[in-house]
């Protein structure tokens, strides 16, 4: 019992309410029409699923992002977040934005306060997953999915 | 290499048997400064102490390669190694050693059959019957083969309660049909196959089965003559043994016929360039040094069932399953996945708008550790419309308090989605 | 983890190193009332204690299946099992952990080739190259796939000394051969195959070369990528590592390409009836639970030899097998067998009218272990038109008392048949 | 230097002089004529190879008997110890006789003293190899490969 609060502090730093209300009600949730680039990602350790559908304009901006796919919600919370982040990039911005998250996550938490991941305090929200090291690719799979969309890799796989 | 409750007992008393636990180091430890609640068997048993420590006496003992050598090393390395392979034989009740091939688990012990004894028999006119509940482990090895032969891989149907259809099964077999391969116990749900049933009706149409018995072994007494199953696999890690080591049972006389496997050391006994000679069973089908201390614990894990008792074992475990299913029931949003009528030591389950993975998380920051996703059964998964589930399984080491403390977890989980 | 002697020193040491031996609990013991000495880890190596804690600690703290789990047990398990990949890899210098493939031992690993990368590729035009100079495990699992597809397997000779005549297998070589596969080093004789020349001469018709590297890895460092072999197979318990692991090294353009082996749980990503997505490198490889403790303790051996320091063991053991030639040479009747200009760890002899089996018992008799007989070598034998020899093999614990104990035994031996 | 003694002993045992003797000299060492029943023993732990040739008259008894083959002085001695015994035994006694010396040589020691394994002297000289359980197998050979002759089995092997 006396551990409760510690305890309850990790695991409420990995499902914020923030992260709870984009699984229940995740952003761009769907498919895009006009024929979209397509990625699958998958996460063999639970099953997670993840399709992307892109589209870039001429002037290599991320006009449309969209996902559908079933995961945990950290991965569903991510890629609602990620869709609603990328969104309007560059192109070579937003591979480079999502690089960045995915190596950032896999770094060890900043030991400074108030020190930010990321600019944006929507996406920080993911940092939680810091503290449960086999979560971390629940909430890197969209981001790589992203990516191999990008690159015209069809399948991704978090399984490394 | 006694187990440290006092004497074999011929009726389960859970009491004593909960003496059993502190022989499993790995479960008297505290994960997430809680003190660990272990579900997650059916993945992997834990190993007792007597285990570990048999093979770490091998290991500094006893160690050489086996067959050979003439020195003592050697000769004592070939003793641990075949004594296991006695042990092994008795408490399946095999008729002789010739019958237990040692393969590094069930997945080996099925390719093996997959490919020494189908493959040379399968062309396109020709069948292998599974069921929809099969590990994956039980399915792409036929898949394989039959691609590489045009034969077909046909399933046999189950039910909403996650059992296999036992009369459509039947209905499936004919003469056209290689063989049956199905599992004992289904690893994502716990249903009990009617194996009486589907063995004699493939021996009807003189079709063999291979039974996948890696959910079975630690579970209930295998009496491998009376069940009459042709080929049975199953692995150490799933029975309180290593990793690394597992068992073929095959009928002699199915072995006899088959071509060898793998090419290699000891399985073999003249080669020349220009033809070569394998060796007499077991050894035609074990290429190479084996797992010698995998087998030395998986023969000290044997030693520590029998002390313990398959009856009581099924017993114990039995009590603690309807009450875990019981307990579950009267959670509000908890879906029971697989209510097969024989279920044994498994429940799946879901729950209402929580993913299985956060269900898993929230569980193991609480020291309850269960295994949540596709458990390597994605047909399964498919057939209930489910991305995966969460799956509590039991051993001989789990008690009551398991039980209610994963219970009780999971009010924590319901409290977060809240 | 540290071996027990003071610190990596890059000249060998024997005094030093002698220090070494006391980590080794099975050479420290009496056998048959002697002070145990062991010349035989060509055929099994033994662990130090650092490796068998290393299975115990792993078995009793952080046991469960590995990448399927996100309890904490199975998170544990999953690095420990890929922390030892990566040991491995840096150990041979392989690019990535892609080209490195956990496998049951050499044997297993050579099978995986052959029957994944050469069978696809076999028909009664295509041959396989290999040596007069191979463990049958290099020779059984070839013969078995050329049979089954009518290619052939030819075989390079070797000469009086013992040693693969380089020029001849390399004018063997042509864009009909599929696969080049020898060992680095014989286990019957100690001789060291020209490896730069034949991986050269062969990719030049671009062949590639499979290197059973069984006896190289413990006794020198093995530097894959500037060796450029194609594939590369190994054995844990041959490295003072345990039974029941070995590795398979392919350079991942290969692997890419290759078919899966096994099939069955983990080496997927998708199993549906009507198809399968296979899992990328290097786990498209690896079917089943995975001998997870013997990974652990090879990945332990490894740091073991790390801090012995390859260049140190090579030393060592080069300095005693030439005092163990010069001894055995005073010793009338001793015939050498196998005199490779480059030898390492391994004599072989013979005795004049005292078969092999005879020297090893009666060694035996004084708590001296080497072995007898034909070391799955058959090919070997019968070029020196021997039924077997005796051989002394030596390891990184052996000292200069071990041979002349050694070389004491087998006065005895001449005594008792004069 | 103290354990000389017992040492010697057991080893003594083991390779007495009738063993070496016949181990250097064997006996009906060769081929037999007149189309013999055949058959092989392997013992693939050290490569030793016997092969056996019989000839077996009209009224059942055993009437050529010789060997051939490799080994160690053990199997060697056995097989030419074999020879001599078995030869001008009727066809039944003579499987009796082998069936017999082999689950005596695999049974322990018998602790009184003096008394006989099998009821001739040559014979008990193999009785040494029970200090020795990984020779037992060599002092089997020839004898597990006559009864595969009686018996048409072409290949035996020890490895068990
Ligand atoms: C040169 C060589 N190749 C292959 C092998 C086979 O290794 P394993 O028995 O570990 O599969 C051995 C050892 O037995 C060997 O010495
Ligand atoms: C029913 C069933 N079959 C086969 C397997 C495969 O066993 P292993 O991974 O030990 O080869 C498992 C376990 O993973 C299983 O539960």
């Amino acid at each position: 019992m006396k551990r409760d609060n510690s305890e309850n502090k990790s695991l409420k730093e990995l499902y914020r309410q923030l992260i709870i209300h984009h699984a229940k009600n995740p952003l761009n949730f769907g498919k895009l029409s006009n024929n979209p680039i397509r990625a699958e990602g998958i996460n063999p350790l639970c099953g997670d699923k993840i399709r992307i559908y892109l589209n870039i304009n001429e002037a290599d901006t991320i006009e449309g992002l969209t996902f559908e796919g079933t995961g945990c919600a950290i991965s569903i919370a991510s890629a609602s977040l990620m869709t609603t982040t990328l969104r309007n990039m560059k192109k070579y911005q937003a591979n480079q934005y999502a690089l960045n998250l995915i190596s950032n996550l896999n770094e060890p938490k900043s030991q400074e306060a108030g020190q930010l991941m990321m600019d944006s305090q929507e996406i920080n929200a993911l940092e939680g997953v810091k503290d449960f090291p086999s979560r971390i690719k629940c909430a890197t799979l969209s981001w790589q999915t992203f990516i191999s969309a990008l690159n015209n890799k069809k399948i991704t796989t978090t399984e490394k | 290499m006694n187990p440290s409750f006092s004497e074999k007992n011929e009726t389960a008393d859970i009491g004593e048997f909960g003496l059993l636990r502190k022989d499993f180091p790995t479960i008297n430890q505290e994960i997430n400064e809680h003190p660990l609640v272990y579900l997650d068997s059916a993945a992997s048993s834990q190993m007792p102490q007597q285990v570990i420590d048999e093979i770490s006496r091998y290991q500094s003992q006893d160690h050489s390669n086996v067959h050979r050598g003439i020195h003592t090393l050697s000769h004592r390395a070939t003793e641990v190694y075949e004594t296991s392979r006695q042990n092994i034989c008795e408490f399946i009740n095999a008729k002789n050693t010739n019958e237990i091939i040692f393969t590094s688990g069930t997945t080996d012990s099925i390719n093996l059959v997959a490919h020494s004894y189908c493959k040379p028999k399968l062309d396109p006119s020709k069948k292998i019957l599974i069921s929809h509940l099969e590990h994956h482990s039980n399915i792409v090895p036929w898949q394989l083969i039959c691609e590489q032969t045009g034969a077909s891989l046909i399933v046999a149907p189950i039910d909403n309660n996650g059992q296999i259809i036992t009369e459509q099964l039947i209905g499936m077999i004919d003469s056209n049909v290689v063989l049956v391969a199905i599992s004992h116990i289904s690893n994502a749900l716990g249903s009990v196959t009617s194996l009486n049933k589907i063995i004699d009706a493939a021996h009807q149409h003189e079709v063999p089965v291979l039974v996948d018995g890696a959910q079975a072994v630690s579970h209930m007494k295998i009496d491998i003559q009376a069940l009459n199953a042709d080929f049975y696999a199953f692995s150490g890690h799933k029975m309180l043994g290593p990793t690394g080591i597992g068992i073929l049972y095959g009928k002699e006389h199915l072995l006899e016929d088959m071509p060898p496997y793998q090419g290699g050391g000891d399985m073999i006994l003249e080669v020349k360039f220009t033809g070569t000679v394998y060796n007499d069973l077991p050894y035609k089908f074990e290429a190479g040094t084996p797992n010698i201390s995998g087998a030395a614990g998986l023969g000290a894990a044997i030693d520590y069932l029998n002390q313990a008792g398959m009856h009581n074992i099924e017993v114990h475990e039995n009590i603690l399953l309807n009450k875990m299913i019981t307990d579950l029931q009267t959670i509000d949003g908890v879906e029971l996945i697989g209510r097969a009528e024989n279920q044994v030591a498994v429940q799946s389950f879901t729950i209402k708008d929580i993913h299985s993975h956060d269900i898993g998380t929230i569980l193991d920051h609480q020291g309850i550790a269960i295994r949540t996703g596709h458990h390597c059964a994605m047909p399964v998964m498919e057939f209930f419309g489910l991305p995966g589930t969460a799956r509590a399984s039991l051993s001989i080491y789990n008690n009551e308090e398991d039980v209610d403390r994963f219970i009780k977890g999971l009010d924590k989980v319901i409290e977060i989605f809240a």
